[in-house]
């Protein structure tokens, strides 16, 4: 294996003659030069997008296989175009970086080899080959993607397809028990609720209010409405008791039969006849 | 099929890509001018009784699915969905009284229903508008299908548990008690 | 044409009505679970040769007219979206690299790609972001996507022209790695 890439690269340090100015190159893929976005960011010089661009236009002028080419001869063509370009043109920066790199790249190339640099100039010379032949794949892969038979271009698919719709359908689903459930859950939600008190000892209103009438009837002071209450009263029968007498005493109140009156709230509730003042 | 020749070939495709019916002079001047009206018949012939059909309606001419694929084109996707709550307790107040207006079945829910409920049960067939009471606003009333009853398995309405079964099944008990009775259950299942 | 039966006339029906592309899967559901796998073959046999021929592209199957009848075609129809040298590049390297960051399309480039770029690339629809490659800063991946295939009428990402040599010559991979192999090899060659 004659070929080693870096053996290959030192065989060609022979500075290769120009055939050509770069500035007429050729470029190998018509099809390649489409419209470019707006807001492509590189500055174009004669549409090239940016130094790489550059380099494999001018690698493809030497008319070889890309594995072939001169580097030297390269870097010489990259740097009078870029010389030439600078004179008419404000050219974008990363342009002149190349042309700086390639420039330590080719006195390196020239010098004797100093074993104590790293990476050695072959190898860098042999990446920026590699990194040519990439990109060099990618464009001719690019170019033949776009030659295909396209669809829209080329092939066509149908012009009015009617289309393919789909209703979707809910299929609704509930169980008997569910629904009797619900119903049961409804009923007992919403059903008259009847409360049965348990016995328990209570005085009517009724009763209440005959009681007090009669009792005010024959006193004539102001008296504590306890005191109307019968005297065996105990207990819940007590509480009963209380509560429909002062109801008893509010009602008759209201008739205009008696008069109540009490210092303070909870202060003891007196109670006597309307009349009976009068009388007295 | 019998290998097309090139006008077949151009034909059929020149159809197959348009977007609107084209005449027999339309496709004849997109081809140049060659004779298509062989080539028509002969398409029109192997596309019998296949999926596609070439038709002539007038004087145009266009490719369409066969009438009798025409069902594949909008298919009905079901899918089960189960009822929501509200649903299932509004048809159960209509099965227990039908016919039933909106407003009677919000009264006896105790809740208002939305207007999607009823749409549902209509949806799934299982109940029906069944004219108008006759009272001020003659509201609809709604009752129960025949689907309702299949659905459900019931050979009629009667076969719907009374009050007095429901009671017996413990489903008239309101939440709070059965939490209780289970309460007091729970010291017996815990030894 | 042979009389096809009523899968294959099924089958036949709902690609033609379809707008898009379809899997098998989606057939076979739309059609209610029947297998359409010989009938998809059935058809691609039975339109080998015609105007109009079945393909298959990545999962999906379409209709299209033949590639020898574009130059009937072509002059009714505009040329797809124009694509910029970047955006044709950019699609290449993706869709050889797949999936690829935006940083390493870059390093193929030589140059940074503008948003723009990617924008239209997915816009067209032939590209979506596929993930993230684990890697600090996590940056997003692309890749082709099934209307990339059907567009550029391939039938798996094995068509891509060129692909199986472009592998063999090491092209696909990070020059980093292509110098690692040279550089192990050397020692045996400089003997």
């Amino acid at each position: 294996m004659a070929a080693s890439p870096a053996r290959r690269l030192t065989g060609n340090r022979t500075l290769h003659p120009i055939s050509r100015s770069p500035r007429h190159l050729e470029f190998g893929s018509v099809a390649l030069r489409m419209t470019d976005t707006p807001e492509t960011l590189t500055l174009d010089i004669d549409g090239w997008e940016g130094p790489m661009d550059l380099l494999l236009a001018l690698a493809r002028s030497q008319k070889v296989d890309l594995k072939q080419i001169s580097i030297l001869a390269l870097v010489d063509q990259y740097l009078r175009f870029v010389e030439e370009a600078q004179a008419a043109l404000e050219l974008a920066a990363d342009y002149l970086v190349m042309a700086a790199w390639l420039a330590y790249l080719k006195s390196a190339l020239l010098l004797p080899r100093d074993p104590e640099v790293e990476p050695s100039p072959e190898e860098l010379a042999l990446r920026l080959q590699l990194r040519l032949e990439r990109l060099n794949a990618m464009r001719e892969a690019g170019a033949r993607l776009v030659a295909r038979d396209r669809v829209g271009r080329d092939v066509f698919t149908r012009g009015a397809p009617e289309g393919l719709r789909t209703t979707r359908k809910a299929l609704w689903q509930a169980e008997i028990y569910d629904l009797i459930a619900a119903y049961g859950v409804i009923t007992a939600r919403t059903r008259p609720v009847m409360h049965i008190v348990a016995h328990r000892p209570v005085m009517t209103l009724e009763a209440a209010l005959a009681r007090v009438s009669r009792l005010v009837g024959v006193e004539i002071d102001w008296r504590l409405i306890e005191t109307f209450l019968p005297a065996d009263a105990r207990g819940l029968f007590r509480k009963s008791a209380l509560a429909s007498s002062f109801l008893a005493a509010l009602e008759l109140a209201k008739q205009g039969k008696v008069e109540l009156r009490q210092q303070s709230p909870f202060a003891p509730l007196y109670i006597r006849a309307i009349g009976a003042a009068a009388t007295a | 099929m019998t290998p097309p020749d090139a006008t077949v070939r151009a034909v059929e495709a020149v159809l197959f890509a348009s977007t609107e019916p084209m005449t027999a002079d339309a496709i004849r001047n997109h081809l140049g001018g060659i004779d298509v009206r062989s080539a028509l018949a002969t398409l029109q012939a192997d596309y019998a009784g296949r999926g596609i059909e070439l038709v002539r309606r007038g004087e145009r001419w266009h490719f369409q699915t066969a009438a009798d694929m025409a069902h594949l084109l909008r298919r009905t996707h079901e899918e089960p969905r189960k009822l929501s709550r509200a649903g299932i307790e509004t048809l159960a107040i209509i099965a227990y009284h039908e016919p039933a207006t909106r407003a009677e079945i919000e009264a006896i829910r105790g809740v208002q229903i939305s207007k999607g409920t009823l749409d549902v049960l209509m949806e799934a067939g299982w109940i029906r508008p069944a004219g108008r009471r006759e009272v001020p606003g003659r509201p609809l009333l709604y009752a129960t299908t025949a689907a309702f009853l299949a659905h459900f398995g019931l050979a009629t309405r009667r076969d719907l548990p009374g009050l007095e079964d429901l009671k017996a099944a413990g489903l008239l008990d309101p939440v709070d008690l059965q939490f209780e009775t289970m309460e007091v259950a729970k010291p017996y299942d815990e030894d």
